[in-house]
Order: C-alpha cells, then sequence, then structure tokens
C-alpha cells in the first residue's frame, strides 16, 4: 500500500475561515493509503515546507497530497520541496482548498465536506503517481526575429549583441515599422526618423543579422530550442544584389500618382521604389498590381533605365528553411481606419483623418512637407477638432481596451498644429486624459496651459458636414452635458490600435495564444509578461497590446535578454506530462494495435511510426510512439485512442478513473455525518 | 402571385391615407398581393412603451398573433413605428421564449403559437429585396432629374439589432433603391435625425425646429425632393413646412418611398395620392419624362 | 458585462437593470448621448442624459441611505427629461457602452407615474397628457382615430387653439375622417397585459432574476 | 462586495432523511475554465458547493468513457467545459471535443438518456463569473431534477452471477441457408487466381450443414477452391476477416466480397488499415449473381448507391429498415426509449459476438478487457452492459457501415445496428459524414471544422 502524506494548508485564515482545515487532516487519515496527515499555517512559508520534507523522510512517504491554493498557485514551489527530501516531484500533488473551496462558499460544513472529498480524489489519484524525470532536449543557438518595427530592431540587435546569430524576417520592403512614419515622438518632440533610422541601419548591416525584407514566416515547425521556419521570400522583381539603389527605375516610373502606403494614402509613390527615402535595405520593389509592365506588357522603362540590369520580371517567390532554436514576435499594430467611423462624416470625408495621418502631415518628410494642410483643398485648418478615443473603449462595438498612447499623441498632435500655425485652434475631444509615465503628464498640461489646446469632457455623438466645414456634435459634461455642436476644418480622429489583420494566423502558425481582440498572450502578465505559454517564443511590442515606444522598446530588450538566457544552457530540461504509448514484453509488445487515430488528430505531428519485429527480423507490427520533444501534452491522442494504448503522464486514465471512484466512495456516506 | 401580409396601422387609415394608397397601388403594379391582417390593433407607438411596458408588448403581440393565426409569416408594415414596434415585440419575445409562449396562450391562443415565427418588413426592406426581379424590371420611367435626400428618421433605423440595420448611422438602403430607378441621391448630414414625430401635438416647437434642421441641410446638399418612408415624418416635413419656412425659403417637396418607387413602375400621381401633399409636387413631376417601356434589370 | 442581478432591490437602477439588461453603472459619463440628442437643447431638458445616469450610479451607491437615496430617485424621477425624450434611440444605439439610454427614459416615465413622482412642469403634464389620451383611445378602441385623438388631448390639456388652422386643411385635403372606424376588441390584449404583470411579479420576487441563465 | 459575518459551524445530525444534494462532477480543461473557476475564487464570487472538479489538459483529453464512468460512479450531473472556439491552448483540442460531445449527447439521447444532466460549455480564465453561473444554474436545475434514479437502478442491478430468465437462445437459423450450393463460377476464378499467383489466398464462404449458415473458408491451392460457395444474407462481413494478423501476411488476398463489405473496406482504406493494391475482390451482386473479379476501387464504382436513394436524413449503407425502426424509437419519450434500451441490455450476455463480427472492430486488446483500469463492471449486468454497448456504439460513430453483422451475431437478438444507425445518422446530420463514402476524407472523428454547429454548448 502507498505511503502518502496529505499537509493541509489554512493560508492563514484564507482557507480556514471556512474549512476545518483540522477537520480534513482528521478525514485524511482514515482515506486508503494515507499514512500521515497534519494541517499547518502557512504551507508555502519556510517552516512550512521543512514540516513536509521531515515527513517525507521520517514517514517513509511514497507521494504527498498538499491541499492549499490553486496548482497553478505553488505546484512548482511544493514539487522542489518534495525534491529537497529526495522524493520525485511528480509525485507530489495539488489539492486546490482556496480558490475553488474556501474563497467560494461560505458555509463551513458544506465547504469542509467539499475539501476531504478534494484531498480523497487526489489522494487516490496520488496513488497512481509514477516518478517522471525531465525530458532532455537538444538545442540550436539561433533566434528568429518576425517584424522589423521598433521592436523587432531592438530584439535583433540586443540578441546580436549577446553574440547570436538572428534571422530578422519583415514583410514590407524596409525596416522600420510605424515608427518611421511618425514625426515627432512625445514627450521630448525629438524626430523620430531622426532617432529611428540610425537603429535601422545597424540593423540592417549587423554581421549576426539575417535580414530577409519583403519576406513572411509561411511555416513553423518543431518546439523550443528546435524549430524549423519557412520563410518566403516574396518576389520583388529586382535582382537585390545587382541594385545599388541609385533610383534611376523609380524616376522613370510613368505610375506617379499611386497612393503612399508610407504616407497613409496622402502623399503619392510609383509602382516601383521604396517605401521611403531612407529604406534598410535601400533596394525599391515593384508592385506588380499596379505595374503597367505586367498589366499590358508594354513599359519595361525601369529596365532600360537600370544601370546595372537588376529589374527582373520572371523573378519568383523563393521559399528559405531556418534553423533555430527560439523566436521573437515583435509584429506590431496597426490603427483603425476611418471608414470604421459612420458616425464620422459616414467614415469617407477627405477632411476626417487619422491620427496616422496626421503624423504624415506634421512630418518634414510627409506630402506637405511638414505644413498641415487639409486634404480636400489643401487650405491650412482654422479650427482642428481631435477626437479620442475613436473605436477606444467601446465594449458595444467589441473592443474594450484603452489604446493608451492616443492621449498623449493627441495632445502632441494639437502642440504641433498650434506650433505651425499660431491662429489656429485646436479643440481636444476627450474622455479622460491618461498621462501615467515620465514627463506625460506635464506633456499635456503644457498642452493646455501654453500652448492654448481647448480640451472639452465630451465624446462626439456624430459628425457631419455642412457649408463646407464640419460639424462636430458634442457635450460639455463638465457643464451638464448640454448640446454643442463645433465647426471645424479638420477632424483628426485619435483610432484605435489594433492587432494586425493576420495576427490569428500568425498565432496559429506558431501554436501561440491570443486573447479576444486578438492581442498575443503572455504567460503572466505581471510575472512572464514576454514569454509565450509555447516554450521558446516570446513577445516584444503591440503585437501583445498597446504599447508606447519606450515600453516596446523595453520589451524588446527583455525578449532579446530571454532568447540569450535560454541559449545560456547546454541543454533543455522539459516537464515531462507527456504522452506514452503502451509497451509490453512479447508476445504482447504493446496493446496497441497500429490505428494511428492519435497520428491523426496529434496537433504537433508528435506521433511517430516503430515497427516491432521478431528476432529474426519479420515484421510484428507497427505500433505508435511519442516524440517526447515534440509533444506538448494536450492528451487529445488519448481520448482518441479506443484501445486506451496511449496514456499521458500526469492525467492517466487510472488516475482519472481513481479520483471519480473517490469521488463515488464519499457518496455513500450519508451526507453531514462528520 | 407573391403575397405579403399588410399592417397598414393607424395613421395610413387616418392622415396617411395617401401612403397607403401609394403602398397598396405599388403592390397591384408589381402583382403582389396584399393580405392584411385581420382585426389588428394599434401598434402602440410611442405612448404605449413611453407609460407602460406590458401593455406595449402585448399590442404588438396581438397582431403577430393574428397574423400568425392567418398563417402569415411575414408582414410589411409601412408606418416605421409600426414597424418598429412590432420588430421590438418580435425580438423580446424571441429573448424570452418562454415570455413568448405565455403571451400567445393569453391572446387567445393556440397554445403552440409562434408569434416570434412573424417578420414584420418594412417599405425599405421590401423594396430592396424586390430591387433585382420586380421592381427593377418593371421600371418604366427613370427618375432622372430628381436630386434626392433621402429621410430615414429614427425608428426604421434603430435600435439596429431591431431593425437589422448594418449600419444605422450611415443607412444605405433608400439610395440604392432610387439610384437604380435612375434618381440621383444627394449626401447630407442629418438622414437619421429625429424630426421630434412624438411631439407633434404635445410640443410644436420641438417639430418645427427639427423641421427646419433637417430642411437646411438637405437644401444645402442640392436635393429637390425629401424622400421619407414614415407618416410621422411626413407629416412633419410636409404638413408643417410652411411653418418651419420663413419668407424666402423654397418649399421642398416631401414624398413617401413609395410613390417615387410608383412613379418610376409607370403609376400616375392621383394613384399614387400625390396629390394632397401640403407642398405642391407639381413642379417636381414636370421634370420627370414620360412613361416609357419596361427597362430590364441591369 | 451584466450588472442585472447584482443592484440593489428597491432601486430605480435594479428596475432599469431589469428592462434594458444593462446597469446604469456600464455608463463611464462620456457625454455621447448627450451630445447626440435631438431633445438635449437649450431649454428642453432640465437635466441632459448622462446626468440622468449619474443620478441612478449615486442612487445605486447611496441605497443603504434611505434618505439620500429618495432624494436622488426624486431629482431622477421628477426631471423633465424623460418626458421631453423623443424615442428616437440615437443615445440607445450609440452609447459605447451599450446602455440602453432610451429604455431608461422608459423607466423612468413608467416609475415615475407609478410612484407618483413626475414632475408637474408644463412640459412634463402635456406629453403625458398625450399618452394617456392615447392609451385610453387604443385600450377603448383597439384603433386610433386621429381626430378623436386631437379633440380629446385638447381637452384634456385646454390648449384647444394650437393648430387650430392646420384642421380644416387637413380636412380639405381628405387626411381627416370625421367619423371613428369601428371598434375593435381589446379584451384579449387587456388579459394578456394582466398576465404578464402578474408573471413579472412572481419574477421580481427574492429569488429569480429575469434574464435567466445561458 | 460585503461579507456575510462568520457563523460558528455546528451541524446538528439531521434527523430524517438527509436532503438531497445533487453532485456535479466537472472536467476542466487546466488552461481556461480551471484558471476561470480560480478567477471566480480570486473574485471571491460564490457558487454552489455542490461541484467537484477535475483538471485536465485539454478538452481534448476528455475521453466521453470518464463522462460514462462518473455517471455510474454515482453524479447526478456532468460539466465538460473548456476554452472557447479558437482559444485553445494546444490550437484545437477543443473543436475536437466539441465533435465528440455533439456524437456523444445523439447516442445518450437516442439511449434515452435525460440529457439535462450532461452539459458543456466554453468558459475562459477570464469568466470567473461565468463559470460561478454555470455551476448554480446547473446545481438548481439537478436539485429540481432530484437523484439520476434510473441511473442509480441501472447501478444497482447487479446480477448475481447468473444471467436473469428471459435470455432468448440464438434465433433459429433460416431454413434457406441449410442448402449452400457451391458456386461454379466463383470456384474457377478464384482457382485461376491462385493458380497465376494473383493472390495467394481467397477467403469466402463455405457450406456448412452443422452450422446452418455458410461457414468461413479459405482455398491457399486451385484445389481447395472448389468448396467456395456465394455469400448468404445471414453471412457475416467478410472484411472482418482482414482483421487477422496472420492471414494479412498472404497477401495479395482474395476476398469474396457484397456490397456490404466493400463499404467496410473502404472504412479501413480510410482509417489506412488496407492497402487496396494487395486486395482483390469476388464480387457479388445484391442479387446474388457474381459479377466477377476486380480490385476495389472498380468494386466501389459497380455497386455504388443509386443517387436518388440518397435522402438527407438517411445514412446511405444503412437499410430503410433499420432507419425506419430507429424513426419509431426516438419517435417514444426518452423515458421509453430508456426502458427499451435497458430491456435490450438486460438480455446481454457479454459473449462479445457483436464485437468479434464487427469490420470496423480492431484493437488489438479491447478497453473491456483493460483491467488497469477498470472502466466499467466486466459483468454482464446493468452497468457492465450499459457502459459495454455505449462505449462500443461511440467507437463505431462514423465507422459502423449499417452491416448488421453484429445482430446477426448476437445470440440474444439485440437491435445493435439500430444503434450504428442512430449514430451514423448524427455523423450524417452534423457533418455530413457518411462512413465507406470517400476513400481520401478524413475519418468522421479525427476531422472537424472551426463551424461545427451544436447548440447546446453553454
Amino acid at each position: 500500500m502507498a505511503r502518502i502524506g496529505v499537509f493541509v494548508c489554512h493560508c492563514g485564515e484564507n482557507i480556514a475561515r471556512t474549512v476545518d482545515c483540522a477537520g480534513v487532516a482528521a478525514a485524511s487519515l482514515e482515506m486508503p493509503g494515507v499514512a500521515t496527515a497534519v494541517d499547518y499555517r502557512y504551507l508555502c512559508s519556510d517552516p512550512g515546507q521543512a514540516l513536509i520534507r521531515e515527513a517525507i523522510v521520517k514517514v517513509g512517504l511514497a507521494g504527498v497530497v498538499i491541499a492549499s491554493c490553486s496548482p497553478r498557485m505553488h505546484e512548482k514551489t511544493f514539487r522542489r520541496a518534495a525534491e529537497a527530501a529526495g522524493l520525485n516531484p511528480y509525485l507530489c500533488e495539488i489539492a486546490n482548498l482556496r480558490e475553488q473551496c474556501s474563497w467560494v462558499h461560505t458555509d463551513r460544513d458544506q465547504a469542509t465536506r467539499k475539501a476531504i472529498e478534494i484531498v480523497r480524489a487526489h489522494v487516490a489519484r496520488a496513488r497512481y503517481n509514477a516518478p517522471l524525470v525531465p525530458v532532455r532536449v537538444p538545442l540550436t543557438r539561433r533566434a528568429l526575429v518576425v517584424g522589423g518595427g521598433i521592436a523587432g530592431i531592438q530584439a535583433a540587435l540586443d540578441i546580436a549583441e549577446g553574440g547570436v546569430e538572428v534571422v530578422l524576417v519583415e514583410r514590407s520592403p524596409s525596416l522600420g515599422g510605424h515608427m518611421a512614419q511618425l514625426s515627432e515622438t512625445f514627450p521630448t518632440l525629438d524626430c523620430s526618423q531622426c532617432i529611428l533610422t540610425p537603429r535601422m541601419v545597424e540593423a540592417g548591416t549587423h554581421g549576426r543579422i539575417r535580414l530577409e525584407a519583403y519576406s513572411e514566416v509561411e511555416k513553423v515547425e518543431g518546439y523550443v530550442g528546435n524549430f524549423q521556419v519557412s520563410i518566403r521570400r516574396k518576389a520583388r522583381y529586382v535582382d537585390p544584389n545587382r541594385c545599388t539603389g541609385c533610383g534611376a527605375c523609380w524616376q522613370q516610373c510613368p505610375m506617379k500618382k499611386l497612393k503612399s502606403v508610407f504616407d497613409e494614402g496622402l502623399g503619392k509613390r510609383t509602382a516601383i521604389g521604396v517605401p521611403f527615402p531612407q529604406a534598410v535595405p535601400n533596394k525599391p520593389v515593384i508592385d506588380r498590381e499596379n505595374c503597367i509592365q505586367f498589366k499590358t506588357k508594354k513599359c519595361g522603362r525601369c529596365q532600360k533605365a537600370c544601370p546595372v540590369g537588376a529589374i527582373d520580371f520572371d523573378q519568383q517567390d523563393d521559399l528559405v528553411t531556418e534553423q533555430v532554436g527560439a523566436i521573437v514576435a515583435a509584429t506590431g499594430f496597426q490603427v483603425l481606419g476611418k471608414e470604421a467611423f459612420p458616425l464620422y462624416a459616414d467614415g469617407d470625408h477627405p477632411d476626417v483623418i487619422t491620427g496616422l495621418q496626421f503624423e504624415r502631415l506634421a512630418s518634414a518628410s510627409g506630402p506637405t512637407g511638414g505644413e498641415i494642410r487639409r486634404p480636400s483643398d489643401g487650405e491650412i485648418p482654422r479650427t482642428v477638432v481631435f477626437i479620442q478615443c475613436a473605436g477606444s473603449r467601446e465594449p458595444a462595438l467589441g473592443r474594450g481596451y484603452c489604446s493608451k498612447i492616443c492621449c498623449m499623441y493627441t495632445a502632441k498632435h494639437a502642440m504641433l498644429y498650434k506650433h505651425k500655425y499660431h491662429p489656429g485652434r485646436p479643440i481636444v475631444l476627450c474622455m479622460d486624459v491618461r498621462t501615467g509615465g515620465k514627463g506625460y503628464d506635464e506633456f499635456w498640461r503644457r498642452a493646455t496651459e501654453q500652448d492654448g489646446v481647448l480640451y472639452i469632457r465630451s465624446r462626439s455623438a456624430r459628425v457631419y458636414p455642412s457649408g463646407g466645414r464640419l460639424v462636430v456634435q458634442a457635450a460639455d459634461t463638465l457643464l451638464g452635458g448640454e448640446r454643442m455642436e463645433l465647426e471645424a476644418d479638420l477632424v483628426v480622429l485619435a483610432t484605435a490600435m489594433v492587432p494586425q489583420p493576420d495576427a490569428r494566423a500568425l498565432a496559429r502558425k506558431l501554436g501561440i495564444g491570443y486573447d479576444s481582440d486578438g492581442w498575443y498572450s503572455e504567460v503572466h502578465p505581471k510575472l512572464r509578461p514576454v514569454e509565450c505559454a509555447s516554450a521558446g517564443i516570446f513577445l516584444a511590442g503591440a503585437c501583445q497590446g498597446p504599447k508606447d515606444i519606450p515600453e516596446t522598446v523595453a520589451q524588446a530588450s527583455a525578449a532579446a535578454s530571454k532568447v540569450l538566457g535560454l541559449f545560456a544552457a547546454r541543454e533543455l530540461l522539459r516537464e515531462p506530462l507527456v504522452s506514452r504509448v503502451h509497451r509490453a514484453p512479447p508476445p504482447v509488445h504493446s496493446i496497441c494495435g497500429g490505428c494511428f487515430a492519435c497520428e491523426q488528430v496529434c496537433p504537433y505531428r508528435a506521433i511517430e511510426r516503430e515497427e516491432i519485429r521478431d528476432r529474426k527480423g519479420n515484421l510484428i507490427k507497427v505500433v505508435a510512439r511519442v516524440n517526447a520533444g515534440l509533444c506538448q501534452g494536450c492528451g487529445t491522442c488519448v481520448a482518441a485512442c479506443r484501445a486506451k494504448a496511449i496514456d499521458l503522464e500526469g492525467f492517466t486514465d487510472e488516475q482519472i478513473v481513481a479520483a471519480l471512484g473517490a469521488l463515488a466512495e464519499s457518496n455513500v456516506e450519508p451526507a453531514g455525518a462528520r | 402571385m407573391d403575397t405579403i401580409g399588410y399592417f397598414p396601422g393607424c395613421s395610413l387609415q387616418g392622415s396617411a391615407f395617401d401612403y397607403d394608397r401609394s403602398v397598396r397601388a405599388l403592390a397591384q403594379q408589381l402583382s403582389i398581393v396584399l393580405r392584411e391582417i385581420p382585426d389588428w390593433v394599434c401598434c402602440g407607438a410611442s405612448s404605449a412603451h413611453a407609460v407602460d411596458r406590458e401593455v406595449a408588448l402585448c399590442l404588438a403581440a396581438d397582431t403577430l398573433a393574428k397574423a400568425r393565426r392567418a398563417g402569415l409569416d411575414e408582414v410589411l408594415v409601412p408606418c416605421a413605428m409600426c414597424f418598429q414596434r412590432l420588430a421590438a415585440a418580435s425580438q423580446e419575445l424571441t429573448e424570452h421564449r418562454s415570455l413568448a409562449g405565455e403571451i400567445a396562450g393569453a391572446l387567445g391562443g393556440p397554445a403552440d403559437l409562434d408569434l416570434t415565427r412573424v417578420k414584420a418588413v418594412n417599405p425599405v426592406e421590401w423594396l430592396v429585396r424586390l430591387l433585382p426581379g420586380t421592381l427593377g424590371t418593371r421600371a418604366r420611367r427613370p427618375l432622372t432629374g430628381l436630386r434626392v435626400a433621402c429621410y430615414y428618421g429614427c425608428l426604421l433605423v434603430r435600435p439596429p439589432k431591431v431593425t437589422r440595420v448594418e449600419e444605422p448611422e450611415a443607412p444605405r438602403q433608400m439610395e440604392g433603391i432610387l439610384k437604380a430607378l435612375g434618381a440621383t441621391t444627394v449626401r447630407w448630414g442629418r438622414a437619421t435625425e429625429c424630426c421630434g414625430a412624438s411631439f407633434s401635438l404635445s410640443r410644436k416647437s420641438v417639430v418645427l425646429r427639427q423641421g427646419l434642421r433637417i430642411w437646411e441641410l438637405a437644401v444645402e446638399a442640392g436635393a429637390n425632393v425629401l424622400c421619407v418612408a414614415c407618416p410621422m415624418c411626413h407629416a412633419n416635413l410636409d404638413m408643417r413646412q410652411s411653418e418651419f419656412l420663413s419668407e424666402g425659403q423654397e418649399a421642398l417637396p416631401v414624398l413617401y418611398l413609395t410613390q417615387l418607387a410608383g412613379l418610376a413602375a409607370g403609376l400616375g400621381p392621383e394613384q399614387l395620392g400625390l396629390g394632397d401633399h401640403f407642398v405642391s409636387v407639381d413642379r417636381l413631376l414636370s421634370t420627370l419624362g414620360p412613361v416609357g417601356r419596361p427597362v430590364t434589370d441591369t | 458585462m451584466d450588472h442585472s442581478g447584482s443592484l440593489p432591490t428597491g432601486t430605480v437602477s435594479s428596475l432599469v437593470a431589469r428592462a434594458t439588461g444593462t446597469s446604469p453603472l456600464a455608463c463611464y459619463q462620456c457625454g455621447r448621448c448627450a451630445a447626440g440628442c435631438p431633445q438635449n437643447v437649450a431649454g428642453e431638458m432640465d437635466l441632459s442624459p448622462t446626468q440622468i445616469l449619474r443620478l441612478l450610479q449615486l442612487e445605486i451607491a447611496f441605497a443603504t441611505d434611505p434618505s439620500q437615496a429618495a432624494s436622488l430617485q426624486r431629482r431622477a424621477l421628477g426631471a423633465d427629461t424623460p418626458w421631453l425624450c423623443a424615442g428616437c434611440q440615437a443615445c440607445s444605439s450609440r452609447c459605447p457602452q451599450g446602455v440602453d439610454v432610451a429604455g431608461v427614459m422608459d423607466v423612468l416615465r413608467q416609475e415615475s407615474l407609478r410612484r407618483g413622482l413626475y414632475s408637474g412642469s408644463p412640459q412634463a403634464r402635456s406629453a403625458m397628457a398625450l399618452h394617456k389620451t392615447f392609451m385610453e383611445g387604443v385600450l377603448r378602441r383597439g384603433r386610433i382615430h386621429e381626430l378623436t385623438l386631437v379633440a380629446l388631448y385638447k381637452l384634456r390639456t385646454m390648449n384647444l387653439f394650437e393648430d387650430a388652422l392646420l384642421g380644416p386643411a387637413m380636412f380639405l385635403k381628405g387626411k381627416l375622417h370625421l367619423l371613428p372606424p369601428a371598434g375593435h376588441d381589446t379584451t384579449a390584449v387587456r388579459r394578456a397585459v394582466e398576465s404578464l404583470k402578474r408573471r413579472r411579479e412572481e419574477w421580481h420576487g427574492p429569488a429569480a432574476g429575469e434574464k435567466g441563465s445561458g | 462586495m460585503e461579507k456575510t459575518p462568520e457563523q460558528p459551524s455546528q451541524v446538528a445530525p439531521s434527523a430524517g432523511p438527509t436532503p438531497f444534494e445533487p453532485r456535479l462532477v466537472a472536467f476542466l480543461c487546466k488552461w481556461c475554465t480551471y484558471t476561470g473557476a480560480d478567477l471566480a475564487g480570486t473574485s471571491r464570487l460564490t457558487y454552489a458547493p455542490n461541484v467537484r472538479a477535475l483538471m485536465l489538459p485539454c478538452t481534448g483529453r476528455i475521453d466521453v468513457t470518464f463522462v460514462l464512468k462518473a455517471f455510474l460512479e454515482g453524479a447526478d450531473g456532468v460539466l465538460v467545459s473548456g476554452c472557447h472556439p479558437g482559444d485553445c491552448h494546444y490550437t484545437a483540442g477543443n473543436f475536437r471535443a466539441r465533435r465528440r460531445w455533439i456524437l456523444f449527447r445523439d447516442l445518450l439521447d437516442t439511449l434515452g438518456f435525460d440529457l439535462r444532466r450532461f452539459e458543456c460549455a466554453w468558459i475562459s480564465a477570464a469568466e470567473g463569473q461565468k463559470f460561478a453561473r454555470t455551476i448554480d444554474t446547473f446545481t438548481r436545475s439537478l436539485d429540481a431534477l432530484g437523484p439520476y434514479e434510473e441511473m442509480r437502478r441501472l447501478c444497482a442491478d447487479r446480477w448475481p452471477g447468473l444471467a436473469p430468465a428471459g435470455r432468448p437462445a440464438h434465433p433459429p437459423a433460416d431454413a434457406g441457408d441449410q442448402a449452400v450450393a457451391p458456386c461454379p463460377e466463383l470456384a474457377a476464378a478464384a482457382a485461376q487466381a491462385l493458380e497465376s499467383g494473383k493472390v495467394r489466398v481467397v477467403v469466402g464462404w463455405t457450406a456448412s450443414p452443422t452450422l446452418g449458415r455458410p461457414r468461413l473458408a479459405w482455398a491457399t491451392t486451385p484445389e481447395e477452391a472448389s468448396c467456395l460457395a456465394a455469400p448468404r444474407a445471414t453471412s457475416g462481413n467478410l472484411a472482418r476477416a482482414l482483421r487477422s494478423r496472420k492471414l494479412r501476411t498472404l497477401e495479395p488476398i482474395g476476398l469474396v466480397v457484397r456490397a456490404s463489405e466493400i463499404v467496410s473496406l473502404t472504412v479501413l482504406w480510410q482509417e489506412g488499415q488496407l492497402d487496396p493494391g494487395k486486395l482483390i475482390l469476388f464480387t457479388f451482386a445484391p442479387g446474388g449473381e457474381f459479377l466477377g473479379v476486380m480490385d476495389l476501387a472498380a468494386a466501389r464504382e459497380m455497386l455504388r448507391p443509386a443517387s436518388a436513394d440518397q435522402q438527407p436524413s438517411r445514412p446511405a449503407p444503412f437499410s430503410p429498415e433499420i432507419v425506419a425502426r430507429l424513426d419509431e424509437l426516438m419517435a417514444r419519450p426518452p423515458a421509453e426509449r430508456w426502458a427499451f434500451w435497458r430491456g435490450q441490455f438486460d438480455r446481454c450476455i457479454k459473449c462479445y459476438a457483436c464485437r468479434q463480427s464487427c469490420p470496423s472492430c480492431g484493437c488489438d486488446r479491447c478497453l473491456a478487457e483493460k483491467n488497469q483500469p477498470q472502466w466499467f463492471p466486466s459483468a454482464a449486468d446493468g452497468p457492465g452492459n450499459f457502459a459495454w454497448h455505449i462505449v462500443r456504439t461511440f467507437h463505431l460513430a462514423g465507422r459502423c457501415t449499417g452491416c448488421g453483422a453484429c445482430q446477426a451475431a448476437c445470440p440474444c437478438g439485440l437491435e445493435l445496428n439500430v444503434l450504428g444507425a442512430a449514430m451514423a445518422r448524427s455523423a450524417l446530420v452534423h457533418f455530413g459524414y457518411t462512413a465507406g463514402a470517400d476513400p481520401q476524407a478524413p475519418p468522421l472523428q479525427a476531422d472537424f471544422k472551426p463551424d461545427d454547429a451544436e447548440r447546446f454548448i453553454l
């Protein structure tokens, strides 16, 4: 018979207030296999852990059940304590008496009875716990960074500086991301491109960074330490090895009126070219959709103009495979377009623009050379109304979160407008002004106190055109909320930050989680903020949720240090809670009949085929085998196995059936008799 | 021949009889049979839900029950108020299925009468649906020359979960119908602003203020006709127009969507009740061309 | 978020939550309802819709203090605002938090009548007179006869001469019918109303909320 | 939230019968619902104390047999819950679970099980409130339903060793089958195939005067082929023979088949269990005439059911009579269905003839014979029979071809083919899936669609 020790934690008053812990311990002693049972005030404390260690040694326990808080809280703590006493850590079992019992029930008697049953189920389970050893996995010391915005650049540079080779994949033709589009940055008002472009060049030329621009991650296989990543290099129709970036091609391109993506549709571009002058790499790309040569085969002017013969209309996409041991997702965000706001002039008025478009208007490299001119007629607007929280904090539209950066950039926009056009009247409609951050609150106070920006506490109900201007319906809620109609020449919407449209698709490729909004999920919001639940994948920047530049850079560096930390070990140890296929001595060998239903349902391709042969080499049968390095322990294969020839360590059929049986045992007792 | 239930409502039996006439004439022209719900009662309008929630629900439910007993699944409801009340009741009953059964029973059953099966359809939805097959192919007089400001008001579009309008702030269904019939539509900012209808009797100043606001932007946008699909909107914008306009402000004819569609379908002004408007429609009609042969649906 | 189960009983807010499925606590006072309300202009509403919701939030917070709560209820229920609401639902369909503001106004009107707290101001009186006249007409005859409605309403409010000129013009256009249509039986409706009210009372008992599970 | 003042716990031993406390077992996925339940705790929500939660890594791990086991162990209600569709930590475990739940509920429904006692829910890690509400609502509903008396009666029904009276003997053999005549065309074709080395063995039927039915026979030489007879209506499903590992060493194999074998062979092909290149078919038409020697693809083409025969709710391989029988049973109220199936299962003597005759039942060791853990009683008693037939039918969901071999083999006359038809109907109605319809399609339970439709998951 197993010798199991039961330890009941009071958690101060947290459990003891509603559960009679001594009673639970006493009842545990009656359970089959229990050799000792005690209760204690704080088991997670040092003396509490010492108590467990002593009992293991003195009583010679073959397993322990800790009845305490949720296993999500202290499972590791107690397993370590068990290990310190010479017990295999996986022989330690946690019964959740706090989150799922004492905190959710008020009747002491009922809660105590439930606690006893929970412990009984875990004791039954513990009898079938097996000692397990961590799975050892080899390690490829190379990293992949997905996304070449400021987050990806920072992460790649930090990893490379740490001595590890990096593959940096960016899907657009150039590094830079959204930061390259910004005019000035808050709260210092320094020029965004001036601080960013040197970092872009550094990343583009670093000896340990392989830049794959205009490329996308196609497929990710493998697991921590051993990922195989397929990368699609999209056809540029320009041979990057020959091209010198001289610009002769785009000067000759006849398609000069295309809307510039970089300028958010406010400026123009050609069908061949670089997205912006400081692009890294500084090699053009042909936009196949709009190129005359591709449409009618009657142009080729760029090809003729190119002095080095780099234009190649027949170029094809190219697939390359990279072996890496860790991945950093730094895929960033998008902002909602104005078409998402039918409230505001039906979402298609030229003089209603987004904050990102305003950045391009204010940028010296932008379509107006930095002058604030409204798109409809190029006039300088006399009144600009800025509407904050456009699409943020709007649960009715399915987006409840705050986009975090808009308060600051709207204050910056209002200020820039006022600096550039002194007679102008900037009005900001806001609900709250959220300016947590170093120097942030001082910044918006400067906007109101020194730069004459009018803040009205209101959320606009509607914007409509009238008399050549725009009328903004608002209500000053600080004055009781009577309706007011503001006339404006330009309306700027601080539109919500949203995940990339294909964020979920990439998450599925990477096998990482995301929340209901589509932001990537970290393991723990406070204590493990840059790690994904899938081992070996880390997060940097706004792909995880709205962030400003300093936070993004800090997180990117954190992700880089996590990668370097992972690579500091010689090999990886992984939790042994994986599936295994039944094996037995001949003549049975295994009860697996080789139907491979498991193989069909495994999301990790962890099921392999193993041939069983007799001594003469004749094939007896083919059975399944689990690759422990690939298996993540979901157990879907176990449910699919009709013969029950496969089982999941830590959650075996025997354990679950035993726990169910234990619940039934307590059923026999008359309720309330204790 | 297609058949659809018909719920005219009190207004269409009274001051909005011209609307009723145009709906019936249009249906006939399009070979659609309107089956009036037998013995229907008032929808409760804005008053019922304002003062007594249960009465509001039961009045509408009674009509749904009568429609269902007559074997109807769909009811055309020209009045936006009636439409909204019936659709809202249907929505409420769908959310509280057990309630639906109980009310059906209390209204005289039978017990398994499914009130939620009846769908109230407004003329805009109705015509959008008829456009590809029926209305579009039978249009015989293009509405060329009409520059229409489509006025939806509130109850055709709000609340969206009841009215099934995808974009309540920028609806485009009426525009779609009228464009297909040859008219030009204007973009303007007050298509869904309330006309103040429920204050028509009790607080006239509201109606006049709202009427003027609506007129102003429609005229500024270059419209020469205002299109409505609600008898209250029509009353406030047509009947009271001379009251809210000042000297020198030009009157703007206000037509029901079904009247415009009827004109396009080749019906005459008197068949559509156009002679009974307060703002004269004569000048507007003179800009229209003659009735021609049916143009095929494009 | 569904707050309907957790509001203190007896508050107007709990009735609001029950009738509309949203709690006044969801309101974060952005003012969009006030900004888009066609009636919330100078000289009309005495409290903006935003302020009405604020009063309801305070009512919840002070529910345990009967005198304070009663005073807040008097302010909300005695406001002219609900009676000036045109029911256009612009507020409800635009509210970023999904609060059914127009539904709140319905509850306030019904509850102010029930508790006898409605504002006696001319605006509120005339709006209520119309509703009452209308409802009496509907429940008596099943349908509304406009001329009868107008005549009764004018008698009730003693405002005999407003719109006196419009009547003859409408008559000439054939828009006023002198004789009311035949009556329609509303017994079934009234019976259904009673059964529904009885059912609601059962529901509003201590145990169950109206929304049920799922 | 305000805490109620603490009450000293003094529970007096209750006099009289103790009040009914519903027993609710919940299988929760570790990433979403278990964490959501923890959140309910950290948020200090309160809910009914009747729930006993078991944590599993993923809903994909939740074997429906656990649910069955929980009921057999005395649960009054079972909840299974995990991440919302699209949120699975392991990408798709919940999608697979959903498919299983849809099928399993239909099976339980067929048996007249009280479905109000089995709830499925998507509860995320953020939905502590939903968890608390779900438990409360479910507990209240179980409270109202009372103890699951039918299940308790079933579990108490342990027969003392001997089979109860009323189990009928095997139905008398069809007299017509006694005169099984050798089939010269078949014998000639088989002899030729063996002669030429095209096959190494031909498996078919031969007359058996003692058995009263055709008996399985095989020929490895041209001479032996002369004994081969045409299959009869009461013959079993010969595809089953391919389950023999010994026979499989004699590939290429010749097999005497009818339409029913062809569907079964297609299922095996689909599941990767046979190589059609190593199979030669001696095919018979439904009317009994010999059609010739062909491969599986050709045989499928030849015996394809007429398209007019396809009805939206009738799974193709099942005979109209079986489907009508199912319809007739399903028209009865659940309590009557329960009584009917209890009556059926009471007759079962656990001889496993159903399993042995089934071409799709092919485990090296059957779950029923596993005793670590003991999934359900091995005795032919109430719970043992109930569990056996549920598990068998569920394992055949999407794999049963309606050949009726199990029913024909059953010495107690159980209407097993009706259960198979219920699952086949479920697969067709919910997933548009028909067993053996397409050898290239992924098997029913190996596949899922993100938009598999159901209306019962909370």
